[in-house]
């Protein structure tokens, strides 16, 4: 399916979320993805599908902790096995209670990305079927890669 | 098809592929829930050689994270490094000189050739055969010392720097890796003759263990493990980066999916990679290997980037985030052999423990890598 | 019923051709080296541990202790001081200690150094019994190698 | 009679000391080929340090072995555990007791030899299972479970190829079959083949399946390295793990030496001019070194794999064999 008419459906789901959500395209030179849509929480499964119907590959799921602005960002890396094009999905979640939907569900090796998500920014991932820590010692309860960890 | 075990019966026992194990080949743990000698369900325990890596790369300044990403994959220490730098020179902005770029593919290529050859000796050892290693190893002792005569060490190679390579090509590397190139192609068909049609190795190989390309998308499996499995994802054609454009290479692929396949994607790798490394070596420009006015303490405008490079066992990925300070605001290593084990789980369902063991060799799995 | 057969003689004719390839690599000449008696040559640019360079006219050291190693070290082993001697024009390095237990060997300390005054020393069994021992004071050791 | 009976005596026990010293010193020094011929294969030297061109290497391991202490586990079974080697050693010793090594050279000489000494390599099997049940180690269960299917599934073609072979030679006395293979090597049972056109392939049967009761080469199901650590033995340490070290080394000696007496003619010499101990050395030390290489040259067999060569290739073969051999004594 051509990457623009996917780019309207992502559109689709986008647009009813938060104001700034929306679906850009950029250039992979500058950017290394080829398409960027910004996604509610909510609605994050939901871009997901789209995205597995059109036989994308889970590349990476990404915690950000922005600090300033007292926000969790999580990333999700998309490649389309076929022609190495890349789709980006952004959610942005309240700092105090970052709380995202899994994706497992959908694709499975999504489960260790986002153990590691919890493991490092506590990122709490709904529906996770086991969401105790997989890199960090099984008691931890910190979580390193927050800005305010006192490492 | 395999045998797989029809009815589970009720007095399954716990087998630790413990920590330390030959089979591992680093610090893994699978917990093996046996029936008899099949696997009813094999849940892998990792973080043993976890070390944050991510977080020195926040506390680091860009230049000085550099060691680290050779210690990652250390097996094929210059894609983790190639990955690292490209990430940044594209945040930077900077521009590399033609020649650095052809160094950096035949550094590239001559480190994919041992990692190939360190993988095939393991995995002969894993099916019980001990001779291959040597021979492998011989080989190999070749590229590591070109390697080490051109960057000074052996294995963590710390040679890539941002807008270039950290110093020049000499005579005797390029007179060496040319003679090695003619050496290894004539090496090849013994290889073939002793092991690929080696009837005990092609039935421990056929049939076993068994990926189909579907599982390999849902769990975002890559590189000898995806093509293996009949899918043609190679990221130097699929996303084309650094001098890999100008040189014409073509992506072994076999359809079957199992331990064969992949075993023969690795194979005809080789080959392909010292195709590569005769046509880098043929068209190598002269020129400068450094950018020329790249700040000592680089400072990359704020904003984040992917790039993906395809190292010895698939795409290896950086995500960074900058915010305009000398040190990375958020930087994340996307590790092939992490996304690759995560497979062996619904793959390794209902195999005898000696064809798990066949089929986890031939994910090629380097520990810290998942691990980092 | 044929392709049985077929494929136990492929399969009996590929265990001799292993075997016989195998026989071969018995009459070639072994390529190991046996380390203690015979050792490898090592290249030029092997990366041992950091040491300090003497100018070789005025025998000083080429050091002139504007700290460049120090900072550029990701793994922060390099202590350094410098001083200026009464009637010398410039400052000249006074102690310098490499902490070779946390040293990665990734030869930054030896690019940012604009007056080449550090390169990389080509010992390579070092083995001590204590952890100290590899706390190493290259002012010291540049001496002793004067003396050599 | 009492000057016989103490001559006899003496004898026995003479004889007895001899095969056991015979049976260890070939352990030690089959340990160091099994370690100097892969060396060649793979373009390195062996052991060297110990002794001149490391010939004192097997002292050396073997005084390591003796000097380590043998930890028994408290689970364990413990009186199996320290039996197991036994039952493993002994039994390796006594078939060496039944093979004529030369005209003069042999321990005991009796009319069912062949039975004789395929009985006793069948106890061996169950000291290596007991060994591997009882040291409490779930990679030692998986072993023993593995050895005993192994094993069973390679005797039935042995033995088959073997009553093919008593039919031949009408006699089950290792000394008179050697006899009947004087003259010169054509007179082999691995030539004789008007007896049965299947006798070269009797003799690649028989090689298999004694490779397997020994546990050696593309069989090394029980003591797989890669996978079940050590196999049966991994709780085993000093002198147990010695004795099956010596076990399997004297299981390598009797397989080779039985190959030798039944097939390569015992002492016979291939031209038939000076028959003698020697010539049963080198035949046997030339299948020792054939057992090594095929060690080093192959990859281990899957189970099934294994499992299935017995059953659908071995065994249906040895039944030709056997069927073709009764075909040709009743036309000639």
């Amino acid at each position: 399916m051509a990457l623009e008419s996917l780019l309207k459906q992502l559109a689709a789901v986008a647009l009813c979320g938060p104001a700034e959500a929306g679906a850009t395209a950029t250039s992979h030179a500058a950017r290394g993805s080829d398409a960027e849509v910004t996604v509610a929480p909510g609605r994050v499964v939901e871009a997901v599908q789209l995205l597995d119907a059109a036989g994308f590959m889970v590349e990476a799921i990404t915690g950000v902790d922005w600090l300033a602005e007292q926000q969790m960002e999580v990333v999700y890396d998309f490649t389309l096995v076929a022609t190495g094009e890349r789709v980006v999905v952004r959610t942005r979640v309240p700092r105090a209670q970052p709380e995202v939907p899994t994706i497992s569900r959908i694709y499975p090796g999504a489960d260790w990305h986002e153990r590691e998500a919890h493991d490092f920014f506590g990122i709490v991932f709904m529906g996770h079927p086991n969401l105790h820590p997989l890199l960090l010692p099984e008691d931890a309860d910190f979580h390193p890669l927050r800005k305010d960890f006192g490492a | 098809m395999s045998t797989t075990a029809q009815s589970l019966h009720e007095e399954m026992f716990v087998l630790n592929l413990g920590p330390q194990h030959p089979a591992t080949h680093g610090v893994l743990r699978i917990k093996l829930m046996m029936d008899g000698e099949y696997i009813a369900d094999a849940e892998s325990v990792i973080g043993y050689g976890h070390r944050m890596q991510e977080k020195m790369g926040e506390n680091r300044t860009y230049a000085k994270f550099l060691p680290n990403t050779g210690r990652m994959d250390y097996v094929a220490a210059m894609f983790n490094t190639h990955g690292y730098v490209c990430a940044v020179e594209k945040l930077a902005g900077l521009r590399v000189p033609e020649r650095a770029e052809y160094i950096r593919v035949i550094t590239a290529e001559l480190n994919r050739v041992a990692s190939h050859l360190l993988w095939l000796g393991a995995f002969l050892i894993d099916l019980g055969g001990f001779t291959p290693l040597l021979y492998t190893f011989d080989d190999r002792e070749q590229i590591l010392d070109l390697l080490e005569g051109l960057t000074g060490t052996r294995l963590t190679y710390c040679y890539y720097r941002f807008g270039g390579v950290c110093n020049d090509v000499d005579d005797a590397f390029l007179a060496g890796s040319r003679q090695f190139v003619a050496r290894m192609r004539a090496r090849m068909p013994m290889y073939h003759a002793l092991i690929t049609k080696n009837i005990i190795f092609r039935k421990r190989c056929e049939e076993i263990g068994p990926i189909t390309a579907e599982q390999c998308r849902k769990y975002g499996a890559t590189g000898p493990v995806i093509r293996g499995s009949g899918v043609a994802y190679d990221v130097r054609k699929a996303e084309p980066y650094g001098a890999y454009p100008q040189l014409d290479f073509n992506v072994p692929v076999y359809p079957q999916g199992d331990c064969l396949a992949r075993y023969m994607v690795r194979l005809d790798e080789i080959v392909e990679s010292l195709r590569l490394v005769e046509q880098a070596l043929d068209r190598l420009p002269g020129g400068p290997v450094m950018a020329e006015k790249v700040p000592r303490l680089l400072k990359p405008p704020k904003g984040d980037c992917y790039f993906n490079v395809e190292s010895a066992r698939g795409s290896f990925g950086v995500r960074l985030f900058s915010d305009g300070t000398d040190k990375a605001y958020r930087l994340k290593l996307r590790s092939p052999c992490f996304s690759n084990l995560s497979l062996f789980r619904e793959c390794s369902r209902g195999m005898l423990l000696a064809d798990a063991l066949a089929l986890l060799g031939s994910l090629d799995l380097i520990i810290p890598d998942i691990d980092r | 019923m044929w392709t049985y057969f077929k494929e136990l003689g492929q399969g009996a004719w590929s265990l001799l051709v292993g075997m016989w390839i195998t026989l071969r690599f018995a009459f070639q000449r072994p390529v190991t080296v046996q380390y203690p008696y015979a050792s490898l040559q090592l290249p030029a640019r092997f990366r041992g541990h950091i040491r300090l360079l003497l100018d070789e006219q005025t025998g000083q050291h080429k050091c002139s202790a504007c700290m460049a190693c120090e900072r550029a070290c990701p793994s922060g082993c390099i202590k350094l001081e410098g001083h200026k001697p009464e009637g010398a024009t410039k400052r000249v390095v006074k102690t310098y200690t490499l902490d070779f237990t946390t040293c990665s060997l990734c030869g930054l300390c030896v690019e940012s150094c604009n007056f080449d005054a550090l390169d990389f020393s080509k010992d390579f069994n070092l083995a001590a019994f204590k952890k100290e021992e590899f706390i190493m004071d290259l002012v010291k050791r540049a001496e002793q190698e004067r003396k050599k | 009679m009492a000057h016989e009976l103490t001559w006899q005596i003496v004898r026995v026990l003479l004889y007895v000391v001899g095969l056991i010293a015979f049976a260890a010193f070939n352990a030690a020094y089959l340990s160091l080929l099994e370690r100097k011929i892969p060396a060649w294969f793979q373009l390195r030297y062996g052991p060297k340090e110990v002794g001149p061109w490391g010939l004192l290497q097997p002292v050396a391991d073997g005084v390591k072995l003796l000097t380590k202490q043998l930890l028994v586990q408290a689970e364990s079974d413990v009186l199996l555990f320290k039996l197991a080697p036994v039952m493993v050693v002994v039994p390796a010793i006594m078939c060496l007791a039944l093979i004529p090594f030369s005209e003069v050279l042999w321990a005991r000489n009796i009319n069912v030899g062949l039975l004789a000494l395929f009985s006793f390599s069948a106890i061996h099997v169950l000291g290596t299972m007991l060994g591997g049940w009882s040291s409490y180690n779930k990679y030692a269960s998986i072993a023993a479970a593995r050895v005993v299917a192994q094993n069973i599934a390679y005797e039935i073609p042995l033995l088959l190829v073997m009553v093919t072979f008593v039919m031949v030679t009408h006699s089950m006395n290792l000394f008179d079959i050697v006899q009947q293979q004087a003259g010169g090597f054509w007179h082999w049972y691995l030539l004789r083949v008007q007896a049965s056109p299947l006798m070269p392939v009797a003799f690649v049967i028989f090689f298999i399946c004694m490779l397997a009761e020994a546990n050696r080469a593309p069989f090394d199901m029980f003591e797989a390295e890669s996978e079940l650590v050590a196999g049966a033995f991994t709780e085993y340490s000093g002198m147990g793990f010695g004795l099956f070290f010596i076990a399997e080394y004297a299981n390598v000696l009797v397989s080779c030496s039985l190959a030798t007496v039944l097939f390569l003619g015992g002492w016979q010499c291939p031209f038939g001019l000076l028959p003698g101990l020697h010539w049963f050395l080198i035949k046997m030390y030339a299948l020792c070194f054939v057992v090594i290489w095929v060690r080093w040259s192959f990859p281990r067999t899957q189970f099934y794999g294994l499992l299935n060569l017995s059953w659908k290739f071995l065994i249906p073969v040895a039944f030709l064999h056997l069927v073709l051999t009764a075909v040709m004594l009743k036309l000639f």
